[in-house]
């Protein structure tokens, strides 16, 4: 399929009811072992993404995902809402000067995102964070849209794995940021950022 | 919540509007963005500028140590939060006087993405930028470990060392390395003996029992490593002490400075008699103290209790530290 | 009680000998007794010397201000509680340079009384001593009776002006007319938010309620003038502001330094608050604020709650208010 | 009768043990209208006074009392404390040189003490202090002697006037020291200063 700016905008519509929804949950889960602000930092920071995309007057992708990586920055500068901005900047560097996008571009971009958390943050793979359900769901959809499937497919596929990433994560041991302070005390709790991620993949599978 | 404020959500705001007000000779905001303050005579041609920033309720730290001989500008964030990478980007380029703009800030995930990403902002713009993470608190992760060490009240002796040098119109490098030696000779560790609370969360975020105290918690109340009785002076001047001294690079024979802190509610009397035994401890093992400090250098609120800061001096660490530094919250002659 | 301290009967002198042991460049003890401390270059032949003094628990009153451009000696009581008449006596012939000597101090009746009584020792040594009772707070007297008045934070501007004076070789006379000049110029007033134990007490003299304030209370908890329900950092600013403007001698186009002072526990953040909209209020009445001063500049140990004073400025007070001084408590550069 | 150093000496030894056994009594008056520390420093600085005497190898009552209102003073520098400490150096200057005084003499001494109180306190009679106690009694003392009692009966007079005027405090307005601070809340406590200046001529009745 072709995806436009309107499509991503759709989408990141969708991300910030879904945000908001989930906003207790959140909450809940980031209070266990951080600071407990998660739920509303998320809302905020992607109500300014969809602020910033509704202005946008841009057609290109590239700079609408750049100025919307800022306004999530500047609305949401914690843990969680930097991270989401590097990965809105690097959507945008993928993105840069194109009006409309390829499922395997679409898949491109994706892949950038999660660079994007990695390189920020340098965390890895089981050090329980919002890469336990990212990595995993964008590794199925590569795997799905190579395998020729349809980008609502891969994106289903690309949610479960994200669901399993995130319950995944109370097995193991926080290394990062404030739940890295609980230690050993960390596990037995799921992350509060791999539940982000989740909800993400979620979210991209039903507003597509 | 006892709290004497208007509304919770303009804490942070409205507490920089009041030290606006107070200090229009010394400080001045980036535009209109009261979250952004320098110096009132940045940029400073030719001198390599300080730029530091991170969550309001640490005051002095971290807008506290914005002044001469000290650091040029500071982004501020709300209470206990990281401010954006655009605050600090704009910063940056407030007071880049051209010799480049050293980060220097405490080692907080949310604050080193935002610098980080302030800091590849700033390089399209050709600033050069240098990146210092204060990383003192010895309490917060095992020796081995230190990268991952929160930064305390020891900020500002980084932001004292750094700034005398900068001052000095050494070049980024130069400042670099030296604020990076004075780093590796610092050690911090604190007790809390009550919580604090966020203005938005209105309720404190853990508890402490009438008797008990935390030793090594953090400055947003961070879990230490003990919960125990409330200890006398003597036994926290102990605890602090003799585990700075095992962690860090000191010997009979070494020049000191030390900074007995102030968390927020605990009286500036109590402070010294924990540093009567601090003293004691270090004369015994032939350290020699060149300077103390002792009072509110990072806080949290309302929180009760303090830290314990020792740095250890050479030559040059010596000469910078007894350089005259002014801000409107820290002042010191030539000692 | 949540204190940390060794034994409540060794709180005062404790924190004494913490505070000589950190500064020993700055202060020293007269013979030793812990309880008479002068600046270390004490006598200084051809000033006129200050002696203050009074009870513990208000860091950095009263010692804090025994330095350059300062005071000269103090005599330190226990927690709450006057020195003795020979202590100050002993003071005050450490510290005279034969140029004679002010008694300035906080007006109660124990300071009071020993004070007198030590000026009557030091008259037979013919040491010229006159004496000033700092009584700025204008919730402890009405209007009228305004010698009853108690002395709060505005202890630390009589201390500026009157040391800067010192300093400048001025006599005993004139140093009197200047000090009282700025005392006729100065009012202040508090709120308490919650009261402080006196380690040796180990309990609340009284209590204030979750969701009270009081206006008014004095600094070692004397009863104030309101009981009332928490109020706003603005509501708070207009009473203390709009009760000083009223008792004192303050006009639009007057130029005024302020200070607003925290009691112990209350954050910095807080005070700032505050101070946004005192200055508010002045400007609103065209009175312009010359130097504003925001932290804990008396206190009353934990004591949560602050003060607000303000001085009306001439020429040679402002002068005076901007000269340099330094103590380990408090540092200014020339304004 | 003629009074030595010895029997003063007596005397302050006995009403150091009177300020000791009713240390609680004058704490819980001080509790109302002061800070509480009355019985504490009263002991303390009788103590002291009637060590400094013990210590005194003087037999010149001026000397010895001199040392001792140091004594008091240094043990006791509350308002209390001072006030007795001023008592004692007008007592010394009164005695000056003197190794025995008469009836007559020790009466001059007291008034000597009540006048020391008030030139170093300013306080009036009906200010609620002390004087409501002292100088009643003294005036008695002294008319007592005068119409030609025995001192033992004078003192027991002035012990009464004391007695008297202590109770009649709970009608007055404390107009100075911390009692001044509860203004019209004074009313209705007895003065702790007054109680002290009752169980000092009680105790010099039951001394002498
Ligand atoms: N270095 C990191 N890399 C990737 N994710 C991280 C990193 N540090 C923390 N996180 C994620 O951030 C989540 C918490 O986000 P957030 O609530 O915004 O943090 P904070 O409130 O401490 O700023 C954690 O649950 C974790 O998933
Ligand atoms: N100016 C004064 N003159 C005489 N007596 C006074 C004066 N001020 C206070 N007093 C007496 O002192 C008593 C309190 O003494 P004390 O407990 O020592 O005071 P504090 O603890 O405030 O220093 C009062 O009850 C009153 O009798
Ligand atoms: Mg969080
Ligand atoms: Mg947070
Ligand atoms: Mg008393
Ligand atoms: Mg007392």
């Amino acid at each position: 399929m072709t995806i436009t700016f309107e499509t991503i905008r759709y989408q990141f519509e969708h991300l910030s009811s879904v945000m908001n929804e989930n906003k207790d949950f959140l909450i809940e889960l980031d209070s266990a072992i951080g600071d407990g602000d998660l739920g509303l930092t998320m809302s905020a920071g992607f109500a300014a993404v969809v602020e910033s995309m509704n202005k946008a007057a841009e057609t290109d992708i590239g700079r609408a995902l750049m100025q919307a990586g800022m306004a999530m920055n500047n609305a949401a500068p914690s843990t969680m809402g930097t991270l989401i901005a590097s990965a809105l900047l690097r959507m945008a560097q993928a993105t840069k000067g194109k009006k409309a996008i390829s499922d395997v571009e679409y898949v491109e971009m994706c892949k950038a995102a999660v660079a994007g958390i990695q390189d920020r943050g340098k965390a890895d793979v089981g050090d329980k964070t919002i890469l336990d359900a990212l990595v995993p769901a964008t590794r199925a959809l590569e795997e799905a849209v190579e395998s020729g499937a349809s980008l609502q497919d891969s994106l289903e596929k690309a949610a479960s794995a994200a669901e399993e990433g995130f319950d995944r994560t109370s097995t193991l041991v926080s290394k990062h940021g404030r739940g890295h302070y609980y230690g050993e005390k960390s596990k037995g709790h799921k992350d509060p950022g791999a539940a982000v991620g989740m909800l993400i993949f979620k979210g991209l599978r039903d507003s597509l | 919540m006892k709290k004497i404020m208007n509304r919770p959500d303009r804490f942070a705001n409205e507490t920089l509007e009041g030290i606006l007000r107070a200090h229009p000779r010394d400080l001045k905001a980036v535009g209109d963005d009261l979250r952004e303050i320098v110096r009132a005579n940045a940029p400073q041609q030719g001198k390599v500028a300080i730029a530091t920033g991170g969550g309001s309720g640490h005051l002095p730290v971290f807008l506290g140590y914005v002044g001469e001989g000290l650091a040029d500008g500071v982004a501020v964030g709300d209470v206990f939060n990281s401010p954006s990478a655009q605050q600090m980007y704009n910063v940056t380029r407030a007071i880049d006087g051209g010799k480049g703009v050293l980060y220097l800030y405490g080692n907080y995930g949310g604050d080193v993405m935002n610098f980080d990403m302030a800091a590849e902002l700033a390089s399209m713009d050709d600033i050069r930028v240098e990146s210092i993470r204060v990383a003192d608190d010895v309490a917060s992760s095992p020796k081995g470990e230190e990268d991952k060490r929160r930064g305390v009240a020891g900020l500002f002796f980084a932001y004292k060392i750094a700034g005398a040098k900068a001052e000095t119109g050494a070049e980024l490098d130069e400042v670099v390395v030296v604020t990076n030696r004075a780093l590796a000779n610092l050690r911090s560790m604190g007790v809390a003996l009550s919580p604090c609370i966020i203005p938005q969360v209105g309720k404190p975020g853990f508890t402490i029992g009438d008797d008990e105290m935390e030793i090594g918690m953090g400055i947003h109340g961070e879990p230490g490593i003990d919960r125990t009785k409330l200890q006398t002076a003597d036994q926290i001047a102990e605890t602090l002490t003799r585990t700075i001294l095992e962690d860090g690079p000191y010997e009979s024979g070494d020049e000191v400075a030390v900074l007995v802190n102030g968390l927020g509610a605990t009286p500036q009397e109590e402070l010294y008699i924990v540093y009567r035994k601090v003293d004691e401890i270090l004369k015994e093992k032939g350290i020699n103290v060149y300077h103390t400090y002792v009072g509110e250098f990072a806080t949290s609120m309302e929180m009760a209790g303090m830290s314990l800061s020792i740095l250890k001096l050479d030559d040059e660490l010596k000469a910078l530290l007894s350089a005259p530094a002014y801000s409107p919250f820290f002042s010191q002659p030539q000692l």
